[in-house]
């Protein structure tokens, strides 16, 4: 079986600095992908050139084995491909509905007027499933929202949309109990549903959850792939993205 | 959440504010002044201000996605020398002459658009060059000779854009039933609309509204020629209605114009616009100046007490505004 | 009584000053309250402010032409509602006013054309540089055409250049152009007071001694009397700004009195070094 | 990190672009009209430039925090005009009178600075409505006529202002002297000093700073001061210089200044600027102006080629930018 | 011994939407309180209150018994407290030296030159200090550094500016293992030296390791109180939090 997504060789310098070195990684058809590493270690600038935000220096991206060129979001969108960034990718103007449906607003009558009703009646739905209790009424603007209630609003719209691939770019940063129960219920129910998905996040116990596969960055390498979450310790996987060796030397 | 009266509804409404400063604007004038109430004054201060207002609203648009258009004076200037140009030397026909006057307006719009959007440079910069390369082409075409306008009364398409008729006493020009139809399509497009959903993205938030999609760069390139064209059909209309088409008219317009879109509360970088806002926007500050005139300032304070008012307005603005938050 | 003059000039430009002194004269001369403004150009405002007036019921309006053809319907409007209705400074005989005062654009230009001509300051094949203030406003564009008239048959040609209505600016763009063109330029003609009135300043930044470069134009600033008295400009011309205003509001009294005005007031003077004292002095209040 | 070669460092720097743009464009104009680098052209050009310029580099400053000012350009003129009235009116001598017209400068830009900063009015409002009432004031104490200026010759005070002397075929006016002590100053403020810090920070997260305590409204007010005073400055060296002191002078200078500072680098919505790219931008817009008429382009066509090479230099810049981001 | 801080019956309205409902909190001298919620429970809005971000409605705080009132960031600032939002508190554009001392920058010589010398050493030093390995130069623009990086830079200031009470809201939010224990340890060793501290944080784990007492909001309310971390268990806690009783029933 052909991969969904292989990035070989991948290289990306901002100005003097290399941000990935030469990186490969892959994610397989209904396959969670858990990508660990500390900070700078590269994860966010990975996913970027995959969704098309950043253009790479060098390196080729393959989709079902053919080589694309994701130069934009368009592209990346064309190619199947969802993000949740880690910094904000909402319009804090605009009301949690207009954000949700944001690029692909359902219409209605023959002037193409926003489907209020049922922009309306979905958004009321999704926020319940990603575990906001509250009622909060579609039309608040995203503004006058909690951290962590936009990041819910975030999550829902990647689940509306579920595509090809979904990349969760440490997802469940700001989320309260409940509604970091609804992001991980949210991934399972992604791979069953046939969608493939990049987990991204610093709490291990989280991503140990939910993966089927992990990946370890550092300092802009991969150092670590294949690893199967069910077979190791959260403990051994820290070690790996700290970089101390199971036997207590530093790696690099 | 509880439930509340309309009142209530209307005071929370971000037009509010603009709206009680007309109200307060009327009253002073009308108090000063009655004849500043009479049919013959509206109809005629009405008549200028729809002209500008009509550049208004389609900069509000424009505004909102985060750009402006500092151009749109000498387009207003530019397109009636234009159209009369080609008519009065025979090469066009009046119909045709307006056509092509509109055509080269959104052509405009869409060089400035493409500029911004592709070469990533500020609107303020590509506007400002624009303003200049317009408003020295009218110049330079006319050889700073103002055109002739005699033969366009009477056609069809003078009718349609500016004849004028009797309502009662009012005497209204059709230009106003084309401020109120572009106010109501614009207001619609704004909040009801796919589109609208995308300018106010485009402007609020444009990394994220890219990350979804939302094709930014044409949203943007659109308004540019929406505006172009707006204040190149404005341009038209007042030059047909006042039988002159002056390479010089429209000097200054740019800031007035984007004036009345901010005192109607479309924020100035972008993400946050209203309609009707810049329609109240666009009365006061008109209506100002008309009352100015009316009640009698001489003619060298004139620019003082137009500033001054804006000033006392917009002080007058921000205290409304923090009462009523706080009174919430 | 309430009168209204309405100018398509800019408070901005000197001259228009003495014009609104002589309105501010004629109201105090007689008790009379006269609405004044100024329209920059604007047309679309130039006619709201005729109709605010008329809406107002004024007892008379006095008003320049801001292009040809512009007040055509407004002054309808006027001899409608009977308010009586005067043309000064710039004529527009193609509307329905009652009179007009004040010079003619055209004839001034001819003039200056023929100064130089007449004094053998030019000659067939020279080129004469004309700096303007507002390029496309209706002033120059008459004195051009008047310009032309005599120009053209001797095929002496002429550039017109935008020298901006800000000082420091003008004083900058002429000495460029100067600087360009000095060898070029066998003669200026200054299509405006402000124009006219930097001269000696452009000269003596550029090195060009009064005298070298023959100079004729507007001359309604105390700085253009001064330069006629010090040789810079050779001669200016005079537009009896303060008698144009209180002459035209008369009229307008006049009428409002019930006396019909059936005839027109032509006003202005060239003027050169031997007469420039008389105006000299008027502009210095003396 | 790999360290860089100084050739490497200079062309990352954000000035580089703009000075690219300069040397290009003195070369152009050099190449058609070789007296374009006379020596007397060049101080021609200098003398107005840096007049400009010093409202540039205050500019600078108050962009950079984020806000700007609009009536720049009328208290160029209404400056001088209150200087010469107070003078010549025989009510204060000509130091005290300069003195007390800076004063009035620096309460305007104090006025407009707690307006934008207390009563959360957008700065183009507030200016705007400054830029009418400063304007309109100038027009009505004057009565609309140029105020005379013959007296001020050889005083000291105009002497340290304007004072010109050759060095070589050069002539050198003071307020050169000014723009780059100015110009050194506020470099040294903006980038090496707390003030500078907070101004930037003012600019790029006004809620950050304010809560590192940073007194984000003392820092604009004292901006808004700085700029009406420069501007008022300029104004009053301008007119000594030219001996005229027009109520008029500076109409428009608002817009030229902000090109300025822009085409420089200094961003508009504030957070990021620097004076060594206003020095370049003023040089590059006002060489221009010179060159233009230099090379002998149409009279009424100038603007046309101002506005075109405005357009053309942002379209070199951004291709300059990208090859320079792609390259490292 | 008088508290360090005491609100007491503190309401906060924004338009129609009540976010704090009466609430008394107090902080003792060098405690470490742990203040805990789901999203949009109030947490935010409660310590914004403290540090003169937003007005209250009504409600009083005392200052070591005595009334004071907050109504700017400079008045908080007066009174000691020092805050790290959960939104950014830094300025992109800055680099990450001229960050860590905006407001109380270093100068050195006549003319308030800022101390460029003095300023690069400490910012190099805070930043190992909580726990960056990676060198980074202190003059990088903080617009170019990963989102754990900056969360990094902020914490390091409120570390090296330690004050009376130190406000953390979701600090270990984006970080890494090491940066995360930079954090705990920093907040351990403020203690140690005469601080208090209020730690939001939704990772109950983190502040089980660190705070003296725990309180919890739930809806603009405060729903517990004098939680010892010592004498419960994080499921416990959980539960609270979540608003449903030992027993298994809902709360509201
Ligand atoms: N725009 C930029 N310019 C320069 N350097 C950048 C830029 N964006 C990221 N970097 C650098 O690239 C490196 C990798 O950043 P990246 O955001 O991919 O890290 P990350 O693994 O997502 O870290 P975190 O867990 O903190 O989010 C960092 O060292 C960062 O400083
Ligand atoms: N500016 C605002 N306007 C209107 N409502 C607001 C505003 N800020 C916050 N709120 C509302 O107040 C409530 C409390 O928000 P707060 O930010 O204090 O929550 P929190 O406990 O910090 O949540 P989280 O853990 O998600 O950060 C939320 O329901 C939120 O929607
Ligand atoms: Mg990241
Ligand atoms: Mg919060």
């Amino acid at each position: 079986m052909t991969d969904l997504i292989r990035m070989e060789a991948i290289r990306k310098q901002y100005g003097n600095v290399v941000a990935l070195d030469g990186v490969d990684f892959r994610v397989g058809e209904r396959e969670i992908v858990g990508l660990l590493g500390d900070n700078g270690a590269g994860k966010s600038t990975l996913i970027k050139v995959l969704s098309g935000a950043v253009p790479i220096t060098s390196g080729t991206i393959r989709l079902r084995g053919k080589p694309v060129e994701i130069r934009s979001t368009t592209d990346a969108i064309a190619c199947g491909i969802e993000t949740i960034y880690q910094d904000s990718s909402l319009v804090p103007q605009l009301s949690i509905a207009r954000n949700l449906f944001l690029g692909r607003e359902p219409t209605k009558g023959p002037f193409g007027s926003l489907d209020f009703e049922a922009m309306h009646a979905a958004a009321n739905g999704l926020l319940r499933r990603v575990g906001i209790e509250k009622d909060i009424p579609p039309d608040t603007p995203i503004s006058s929202l909690s951290g962590g209630e936009r990041q819910a609003v975030a999550i829902a719209r990647a689940m509306h949309f579920a595509n090809d691939l979904i990349i969760l770019d440490e997802p469940t940063n700001n989320l309260g109990v409940a509604e970091t129960q609804g992001v991980l219920n949210f991934v399972r129910s992604a791979r069953a549903s046939g969608h493939s998905c990049i987990f991204i996040a610093h709490n291990i116990h989280h991503v140990f959850q939910v993966v089927d596969r992990i990946v370890v960055m550092r300092r802009g390498r991969k150092v670590a792939d294949d690893i199967d979450p069910k077979e190791t310790t959260v403990e051994a996987v820290e070690e790996i993205i700290t970089g101390m060796t199971a036997d207590g030397r530093p790696v690099a | 959440m509880t439930t509340r009266t309309p009142l209530e509804r209307l005071i929370a409404m971000p037009e509010f504010g603009p709206l009680a400063l007309l109200l307060v604007e009327i009253a002073l004038f009308t108090a000063i002044n009655p004849t500043f109430l009479s049919p013959l004054n509206i109809s005629n201060t009405l008549t200028f201000t729809v002209e500008l207002g009509i550049i208004a609203l389609a900069m509000t648009l424009l505004m909102t996605s985060g750009e402006f258009d500092l151009s749109v004076g000498s387009m207003f200037g530019f397109a009636p020398v234009l159209m009369w140009t080609l008519f009065n030397a025979n090469i066009l026909p009046f119909g045709a002459a307006f056509l092509v006057a509109m055509l080269v307006a959104a052509a405009i719009g869409l060089f400035s658009g493409l500029f911004v959007t592709r070469l990533k440079i500020p609107s303020f910069l590509v506007t400002l060059g624009m303003l200049l390369v317009v408003r020295g082409t009218s110049l330079y075409i006319t050889d700073g000779f103002p055109q002739r306008t005699w033969s366009a009364e009477g056609t069809w398409l003078a009718t349609i854009l500016v004849g004028d008729f009797y309502v009662g006493p009012f005497r209204i020009y059709a230009s106003l039933f084309w401020f109120i139809g572009l106010a109501a399509i614009l207001g619609y497009v704004l909040n009801r609309t796919k589109a609208g959903n995308w300018i106010q993205a485009a402007g609020g938030n444009p990394l994220a509204a890219r990350a979804r999609g939302v094709k930014v760069g044409r949203v943007k390139v659109a308004l540019f020629m929406l505006t172009a064209s707006c204040a190149a059909f404005a341009g038209m209309i007042s030059s047909i209605r006042t039988s002159a088409a002056n390479p010089n008219s429209g000097t200054g317009y740019e800031l007035e114009v984007i004036a009345m879109v901010v005192i109607g509360g479309t924020v100035l970088t972008g993400g946050r616009g209203t309609i009707l806002g810049t329609v109240i926007g666009t009365l006061i500050l008109r209506v100002m100046r008309n009352g100015i005139v009316l009640i009698g300032v001489p003619g060298l304070a004139y620019n003082i007490f137009v500033g001054a008012i804006i000033l006392g307005m917009m002080a007058l603005h921000s205290w409304l505004e923090r009462r009523h938050n706080a009174g919430v | 009584k309430t009168y209204y003059w309405i100018s398509h000039g800019s408070p901005a430009d000197p001259v228009w000053t003495y014009f609104l002194q002589g309105a501010e004269q004629w109201a105090q001369d007689t008790g009379n309250t006269v609405n004044t403004s100024f329209h920059n150009g604007d047309v679309a405002s130039h006619q709201e402010a005729l109709r605010a007036a008329i809406a107002a019921k004024a007892d008379g309006i006095v008003t320049t032409s801001p292009d040809p053809g512009s007040l055509v319907e407004v002054a309808k409007e006027a001899n409608a509602a009977e308010i009586p209705i005067i043309n000064f400074n710039t004529p527009d005989p193609t509307a329905s006013f009652d009179a007009y005062v004040g010079g003619d654009n055209v004839v001034f230009g001819a003039s200056w054309a023929q100064y130089l001509v007449d004094n053998g300051l030019v000659k067939q094949g020279d080129f004469v540089w004309m700096p303007v203030e507002v390029p496309g406003a209706t002033y120059g564009v008459q004195e051009e055409e008047g310009i032309r008239s005599v120009f053209e048959p001797l095929g002496i040609t002429w550039e017109v250049t935008d020298a901006t209505l800000d000082q420091a600016e003008i004083i900058t763009r002429m000495s460029d152009y100067l600087t360009a063109n000095r060898e070029k330029v066998k003669a200026i003609i200054g299509l405006g007071d402000l124009v006219t009135g930097s001269i000696k300043r452009v000269f003596d930044q550029v090195g060009v001694k009064p005298g070298d470069i023959p100079v004729v134009g507007w001359g309604n600033s105390l700085d253009t009397t001064q330069e006629v008295l010090e040789g810079y400009v050779n001669a200016a011309q005079w537009q009896d700004p303060q008698a144009t205003s209180y002459v035209a509001l008369s009229l307008a009294a006049m009428e409002a009195g019930g006396v019909p005005a059936g005839f027109n007031v032509i006003t202005g003077a060239l003027y050169d070094k031997q007469a420039a004292q008389i105006y000299d002095d008027i502009l210095s209040g003396k």
